[in-house]
Parts: C-alpha cells; structure tokens; sequence
C-alpha cells in the first residue's frame, strides 16, 4: 500500500484514540496552498501544449456533468434519505463537486503505477468544483429574485480553492515547461511528501467525524459508497466519449466519485446556511474521502481498464 | 484622564462568518473592532479550529449602548439559528471617548 | 431582546492542562467555552509560548454564578500550587440567556 | 474562597511596541500580564496581520486601581498621539489577590 | 516572464479582487528566515574565498552609498513633495536601505538568464541596512543629546532581517562550501519555490497599500519610480569603479533602487513615531517594490551592459 | 564544525543578546514533526529487513537501560544535589529518557563522517522514551494505588513524539525502502535543513534557560555534564555486548547520554505537577543538550572505537 495512504490512516488513528497530535491550523494552510499551487502548475503547463479545440469540447463535458451530478443526488437524498430539503440540497452540491486531495492521491496512484494520463486533468478539477455548487443554492432555495448571485459568484470565484487552482493553471501556461523547470523542487519533487502530511492531517480530521456517523445512521453511509461508485461509472463512460487515455479517465472517474470538504462547504455555509455542515462533512469526509482513497481510486482504474477492454 | 463608560460588545462565532460580521458591524455605526482566532465548544458541538471549517473567531467591539444594542439585535436576527455564534456585553471605561 | 447577566470566567493556564481543564469545567456544568493561545509573564515567571512547554492558554466560560463559583474552588484546589494559572470573574449581559 | 475586586485593564496596539510596553508595564508595578495576537480596524484603518507592520496585540494586565491608572496615563502620554492604540479598564473579581 | 515574478501579480490580483486568499503570518516569517538564511550562507561561503583586502575598499564604498543616498531623497522630498520632516526623513531612510525580496529577484534572474556575479553581494546587504536607518534617525530629530543610540543600535543590528542575514554569512563563511553541502537541499534547491511563495505574499500585502496611491497622490508615486532609476545609476558607477562584474554590478545597481520593507519600518516605527508609516510603505511596497521586480531588475541590467560596453 | 551546530550557537547568541528573533511555534510544531516521521521512517525502513530473534535481545536489553538509568540519577541527585524528592524523580526520568533533536544530530554526525550504523536505532528512541517516565513516576510518588496508571500510559503512548516516531516507523516498515523512496525527497533529502532550522530554535529555546542556571547553581551543572559522560559509557557498555557495529553503539551512547525535553517534561508536568519543570528543562536543555552536540556526539565515538580496539 502506498505510504501516503498509510499516514491518512495513521491520522485516523490518531484521532481515534485522542492522541494529542494536532497539525496547526497554519501548516494544514501552508501545506494545502502549496498542494493547490503545484496541482495547478502541473495542469497548466501541459495545457500550454493544447489547441482550444481540443479543450472546448472536453470543458463542456465535463462541466454539464457537474450541473448533472447534483440533480441525480438531490431526489436520492430527499426521497430515500429524508433530508430536509436545505440538507439535500448541500449533500447533492458535495458530490457533484470534486475532492481535490482525493485528485492528489489518483494523481499519486497513477504516478506510483506507470500510468499515463493526460496531464490536463487538473484543468478539469477547476471546471468540476463550481457548478455543483450552483446547482445546491439553486436546489435548496428555487430560482429567486432574492438570491444575490453576484455575492455568491465573488464567494465561489475567489474561495481559495479555486484562485488557487486557476492562478496556478495560469501561471503553469503562461511559463510552460522550462519556465517551471526552477521552481519544480518545492512543487514537484516535494508534492508526495507533503501530500502525506496532508493526509495525516485529514485523517486527524476526519476521525472528527466519524464520531457523528452513529448518530446520522446507516443511509448516509451508503450513501457516502453508492454515490461515489455510481459517479465513477458516468465519469469512466464520459471520459470514454473524449478518448481520453484509460489513466485518464480513470483520474476523471476519481474526480466524478469525489466529494468536496473545502470550496463546497464553505460556500454553503454563507449561501444555505441553514443547511446542517455536520451531515455533509460527516459524508464526504467521514465515509468517501477514506473510501475513495483506500478502495474507490484502484477500483475505478480497475474498472476503466475492464470497459476500455469490452469496446477496443 | 478623560475617561467614559462604553459598550464592550464580544461576539464568538463561526471563521467563515468573518467578512459578513465585520461588514454588519461597521454599517451599525461601530468605529473598529478587534479579531482573534479562538476554538472552543458549545451548543453546536465541539469546534477545534484544526481547519477553517471548525475555527472560531471572537470579535470585541467598543461603542455605547445603542450602537450595542442595535449589533446585537442584528445578530440574533441574521445568524443566531443558524451559525455557532455566542454574544455578550459587559461595561468597560474608556480613554479617549470621542474614539468610539 | 432577551438579555441576562452571567457570569465570565476567564482562567489563564499553562497548555499543557488545557484537555484536563476543559474536561473539568464541564463536568463542573459549564455548557461551553472558548479557549485563545497567548503568552505572559506573572509569580511563574515568563511564558513566552516559543514551545509547548512554555506556551499559555486563556480561557473563557460563560455561566452562572454558582457553576463559576464551583469552578474557581475547583482550580483553587487542584491546579493553584503546582501551575501558573490565572483566574478571575466579571459580569456579563448575554442574549439567549437559556443557553448557559 | 478569598476573592477581591482589582482592575482589569486591556491594551489593543500594535505589536511592534510589544517589548516597549512589557518594560513599562512593569516598571509601573503591574505584576504580569498576558498578550495575545490580534487583528483589527481603528482610526488608524485595518490592521490586517498579514505581516508584523500590520500586526495588532492585545495585552491584559490585572493590578489595583492605582496602577491602571499610572499605566493608563503613562500610554496616553507616550504612545497615544503616534500609534494604533486603543485602552479600556473593567473590574473584576480575582482569586488569590495577593498576587496582583 | 520569470514564473516568480507572475507568482507575484497572482497575489497582487487576488488581493485587488478581495479573495479571501491569505498566507498565516506564521507561514511568511517560516519563508522569510529560510530566504534570509539561504542568502546569507551563499554570500557567506563565497566570503570565505576572498581576502580582507579585496572586500575592505568594496564594504568601504557600499556604506558610503547607503549613507549617501538618503541625503539626496530627503531635501526632494521636503521641497518637492511637501513633506513634513519626520514623513520625509523616513522615505529617505528606506529608499537608503535596501530590499532583501528585490535581491532575492535579482539573483533569481541572474541564475536563469545564467548571468555571473559576484556571490558575496549578500554582504552588500548587510552593509546597505543600516547606514540609512541612522541617516534617517538624525535627519528626523537632529544630533540631539537625547537620542538613545544604544537602543536604536540594538534595535537595527539585531532585527530580524539583520540578525538572519549576518548569521547565515557567518555559518557559510565557517563551513565553507562542503560544509553547506548538506543542507542545500532546503537552503539552495527549495530557493525559487520558497521565493515563489513569498513574491505570493508580498503581492497580497501590495494589493492592501494601492489602496492609499490616490489619497497620496502623484508625486508619491513620480518618487517611487524616479529615485530607484536615479539610485541605480549610482550603484552602476559604484560597481563599475569597484571592478565588479557585469552581473554584481547590476545587483549593486538593483540593491541601490530599492526601497526597505522589513527593517527601516520597523527601526522607523520605535524612532521616529511621528512619521506616518502608511506613507513610506505605500511607496516602497506600493510602487517601487513591483517596478523594480518587473521593470526595474531588467533595466538596470541592460543599463549596466550598456555602460560596461561604452567603457570598455 | 557540522553546520547545524553552528545553527544552534548561532540560536542561543540571538537569544543571549535578546534579538527579536523567533520561529512562529507552529512553524517549530511542523518541523518537529517532519523530523520526527523522518526518524520513524528510515528506521522503520531498515526494521522491514530484520527478524524478530534480532531484535528482541537488543529491544530488552534496551528498555531495561532505559528503567535502569533513573535508578542511578535519582540517589545522586537526592543525597549530593539535595532535591526534594519530586525534583529529583523528574530529573531521573529526564536523564532516563531519551532527546530526539542529539538523537538526529548524532545520525547527521555519523552521515557527515561516513560512518556505518545500525538505520533501526531509531527503534531504539521509541524503547527509551518510556520506562524512564514510568520510573519517575514510581519514585516521585511510590506505588500508591491511587495512581491513575491508565491515563499515564494514555499521555505518554499517545504523546507526540512517542506517537509519531511510532507511527513513522510503522510506515516505514510497512511500505519498505520502494514504497517510501517517493516521499524521499521531503523525509530525506530535507532532513539536515530542517534539523538546522529545529537547532536554531532550540538554540533560542535554550538561551531562555541559561538564565535559571546561575540560581541553581554548580550542582546542577556538574550533574548535567556528568550524568551524559556516565550514561554514555553504560550504553557503549551495552552496544558491544548487543554486538552493534561502531557506528550503532556510538549511537547508543548517545542515547543513552541525552536527556529527553519534550515527552518527558510533558508527562512529569501532568503526572508530577509538584516538581519543578525549570530545574529540569535547565539541565536537560541548558547544559546537556549543548554539550552532547557539541562535544558529546564526538566524544562518544571516540570513546567506541578506544574500547572496540581495546577489545578487538
Ligand atoms: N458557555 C460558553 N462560554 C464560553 N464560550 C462559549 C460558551 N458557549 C459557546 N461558546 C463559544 O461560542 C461558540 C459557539 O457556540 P454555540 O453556538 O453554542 O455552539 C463555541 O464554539 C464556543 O467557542
Ligand atoms: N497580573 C496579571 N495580569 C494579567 N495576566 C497575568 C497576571 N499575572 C499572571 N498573568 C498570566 O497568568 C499566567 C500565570 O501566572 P502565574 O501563575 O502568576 O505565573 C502568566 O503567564 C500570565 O499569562
Ligand atoms: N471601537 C473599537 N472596538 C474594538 N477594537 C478597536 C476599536 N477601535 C480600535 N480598535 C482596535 O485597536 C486598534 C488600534 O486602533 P486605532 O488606534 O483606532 O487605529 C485597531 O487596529 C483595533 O484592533
Ligand atoms: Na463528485
Ligand atoms: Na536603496
Ligand atoms: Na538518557
């Protein structure tokens, strides 16, 4: 098993069994920025190396697939789920949104086996956070006058998530491959190491939550598995219709089952405040965060390679 | 000295809410406030600050009682059901009261 | 609005008690707290948090009298000989009385 | 228990005078004090922390009356005119009196 | 364009547009003593390669120049832009001193365009940090009795930046090139990320000071792009009468252009509180600072080319 | 001179000539932590390729060091030192114990010196980490049963250096040298940069405690410097009879010479409030510290191949 995968565990162990280890709050934030920076950077330099036409087709895939997600979600969780309609409405958003330490570990995981893959990918982990989140305010309030999309565009836009992802896509396109070459030992050679330490810290947090898996029961779990599963499928067949290699659809299958605990809950927190964050959390970071990573990222490259096979 | 009685408002809540509060704040007729990032626990659970998503911050405000009064009834209006949010106001004395 | 006035306990302790004093003031009935990192110096000489060793929290409880009161003989008792700690009270007027 | 009133006085200023205001603060006959970092908006406009030149502090000090008010008067006098600095006094009630 | 200099205007821009995007002041001061400390151990280990007699007369007119220059700054500051004397005397001490960020860019660019100089200009630096603080202390206050010139020695040598800088010469001058060896994986490979991430930052904290360019109008800002142009021709002279190389001449040049942000407003702060520090950061950070990295560093090096081909 | 030790000098200068210098402490929290998973990591890499009836003399043989040294502290410091009797049991456990900053800084002596050891000593640390603690406790209260020896056993397994070593030699064992060969370049390569930035802190933690050495005297010294030389001796005593190469028992001796400043103040803090944590952090800090790293680690080596010659 990889490393990475065995500190998050570590991590969750930690927590479990109240060890007093704590990353500070600052070095989680050091430490995401320079994930997020050197996520971006990677993306961007080989999007340098693209024509617009190759993109456009697959952008617009990808990103009516993040406007979908949600809406396959939504009527699970108030139907067979009996959320109110707020708490629906914000889980439907998690899952159509994207994890971006879940992007790492696939990244990692593709990296450790030899795979190729397109490494533009990051480029759709951008495309993937925001639309999901659109889709939930509109979910949880209808389509008001009231709603101040300005606010929330500014909130979305900006969160640093994403300004980070897309400032490091830029800055990775506008200096292509040897304009990076300098910068690389902090960005590159380093990634996996602090991905680790990246990973304990999530699983000290997410040991947080698994206190609250009791108390919300049993659908939620399955819930937080069956989804992920089912959007793999659609983004292993989406990824299919691209031609997209089978490492990348598999990275696109990853980021389809993936459910986001940065950009995603801070920007329900301000627009559908009323909106439980335990409960999304507790699924996405408590149920298919450590799924995805342990068994859903080998299982979805599984399952890409198996389909590949059936139609080549 | 110059000294006067005013308003010390505090409120403890929920990171995310920082730039909303700070903006409420200041359009109430407060002159400044002052921030800090605490953890804590309360009726919504325990809120460790190990990410943004479970840090608290604590804001104190100086001002007199109607500007007081008139943020925490803001407050318990627009956050107090949904957000982790706790308010107090207690009696301090101040120098320079023509600052606040 | 509903206001009333409780009691703010604030205690300034080493860190290192921070887990057995919060465990402490729950139990003591206190239904919350709020806890910042600061550093100081006092009987105990300088604690400049340059490490876990020297490092201080300050923390904040908000409750009746008589839970503030259960909790000063408490610290008195356990903590005051051996640790640098500070305790004191004052008088606050909060919204949501029920709360605390 | 052994309570007593003293005076609770708080400094909100830039950090940049830590060192300065330790030393008077104490050479005024305070005996500790506790520092926090801290964030803020004044007359002075937003102190942001993003760096030191933009970093707040917030000290307390417990001591009698007649302290605060030297340590009151010696800010005012010395600082007030040329630094972000903001000054208040509460009274609270303190176990162990003889400490401060 | 150089991917640190565009790490600078994505911070820049984040700011401007108010994304809550923020670096922990824990985490710049962790970046600022890693660059500081790589600094100085470079210039250090190259300082244990040359004689006393080579770099007395080289120390002597560098710290000439750092008392010199504030004394040119302050009369055009009190009759031209109408100043009061404390504002004025403190501008002077910051263009005097110099930029550990912008030196850090100016060695960053010799290395990628693969320009030679002379690697103990970190003890220029040094040399440059404080002759202008005292300029400045006297220009405000005058040679009073009064004065309490050990505090303020004891606040000027043993800040932060001088501290860290001095120190790093120290160890690299004792260790010596195998001695560092060890360690440059941090210090020496990491460099350019770690700049990358501290130009981020002091693109935010710019963005913070654009703000005050209106209420300080145009001749802040005619200041804060004219003196560091003017300095540069000085520091071109100096180095050329030195001998030093092309690439040391234009580093001397860039370290004579640039404004102080770290020391002098602090040394400023504690000795003359009268001088209003939001006017002296506006123009070093605001204008000069990113004039400098994106115009200025290139400039002065053509400028020295140009003045190195007509002597030569 | 190891640069790293001029770090530390260096620290403890800043800190004697009260510099404003200071590492945020969290930036100290994370550097503890990559030192700490590093030291886990490479001995638990090295552990995967060791049978269990290797380790299990040596493991024994080790912990039964670690429960003896206290026994002989304790009676000195009690009848010469005249400590009242928490004191003296906190100090005991303190020199019984073990320090990880002279543990890595004797690992980076032997690299720099190219001499072999045994990479598993890291297991080692772990064994003598805790019994030390557990004597303490024994001697400073007796065995009462009143003593709540489940929650020791909770604060000092679950404490952070206990936790992490632990855990980073897990991983390590584990993954093996492929698995952790990606995460390398932070747990590895940085490894000398990062313990000069955890010397420097220490250096200025260190300085903060030279002045409590004045009040307690000569004694305290005396014990400080005496106790190491002793114990060295007891641990290359033990290295031979394990049969451990040179480098190994030198290491051993090191060990066996540090006094632990962070699990053990921590746990005597809770579990022996009524001793006095400055006594101990001046002599664990103040005085032993810096002479292991400064004469110590040389010493002992040189002590090593005097008796294997001896012997051999
Ligand atoms: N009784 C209390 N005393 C002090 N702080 C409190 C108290 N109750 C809540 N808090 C703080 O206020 C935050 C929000 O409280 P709540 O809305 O009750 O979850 C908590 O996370 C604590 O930091
Ligand atoms: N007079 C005081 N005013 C404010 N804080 C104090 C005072 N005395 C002590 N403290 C704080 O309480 C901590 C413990 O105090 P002590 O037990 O006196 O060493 C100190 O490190 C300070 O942070
Ligand atoms: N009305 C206020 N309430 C709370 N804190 C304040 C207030 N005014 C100023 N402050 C704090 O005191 C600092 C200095 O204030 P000033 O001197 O007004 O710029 C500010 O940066 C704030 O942190
Ligand atoms: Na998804
Ligand atoms: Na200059
Ligand atoms: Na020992």
């Amino acid at each position: 098993m990889d490393p990475i995968i065995l500190f998050f565990l570590f991590g969750v162990f930690a927590g479990i069994v109240k060890s007093p280890l704590r990353l500070p709050s600052q070095v989680y934030d050091f430490i995401t920025l320079v994930l997020l920076i050197a996520i971006g950077l990677k993306g961007g330099v080989e999007l340098s190396k693209l024509s617009f036409f190759t993109l456009l087709p697959q952008s617009l895939s990808i990103i009516a697939m993040g406007f979908a997600l949600p809406f396959i979600a939504y009527p699970v969780l108030r139907s067979l789920g009996r959320f109110q309609r707020a708490d629906a409405a914000s889980i439907a958003a998690h899952y159509g949104s994207v994890s971006v330490g879940t992007f790492a570990v696939a990244i990692a995981y593709m990296g450790a086996n030899n795979i190729d893959y397109e490494e533009h990918v990051a480029l759709f982990v951008v495309l993937l956070e925001i639309p999901a989140i659109l889709v939930g305010i509109v979910l949880a309030k209808g389509i008001k006058q009231k709603t101040n999309w300005g606010k929330i565009a500014n909130e979305v836009f900006l969160g640093k998530g994403v300004i980070l992802l897309v400032g490091g896509l830029l800055i990775g396109w506008v200096s292509g491959p040897e304009g990076v070459s300098s910068i690389e030992p902090l960005f590159v050679d380093m990634f996996k190491g602090i991905l680790a330490l990246f990973l304990l810290e999530m699983g000290l947090i997410t040991s947080t939550h698994l206190g609250s898996l009791k108390k919300y029961g049993i659908f939620l779990v399955c819930f937080g598995i069956v989804m992920p599963l089912f959007s793999s499928v659609v983004g292993i067949l989406i990824g299919f219709m691209l031609g997209l290699s089978v490492g990348g659809t598999a990275i696109l299958a990853t980021l389809a089952a993936s459910a986001s605990y940065i950009a995603v809950p801070a920007a329900m927190r301000i627009s559908v405040p009323e909106a439980n964050p335990t409960l999304s959390l507790t699924a996405s970071l408590g149920i298919t965060f450590p799924f995805n990573i342990v068994i859903g990222i080998p299982l979805y490259y599984y399952w890409t390679t198996y389909i590949y096979k059936l139609f080549a | 000295m110059n000294k006067s009685e005013q308003q010390l408002l505090t409120i403890i809540a929920e990171s995310v809410l920082e730039s909303s509060l700070t903006k409420d704040i200041e359009q109430l007729g407060a002159k400044g406030y002052t921030i800090m990032d605490v953890r804590g626990k309360g009726s919504k659970g325990l809120r460790n600050a190990g990410w943004d998503a479970s840090a608290n911050i604590r804001i104190e405000v100086i001002c007199n009682a109607a500007v007081a009064d008139a943020i925490s009834a803001h407050l318990q209006d627009k956050y107090y059901n949904d957000y982790a949010m706790v308010v107090y106001t207690g009696t301090v004395n101040v120098l320079r009261p023509d600052k606040f």
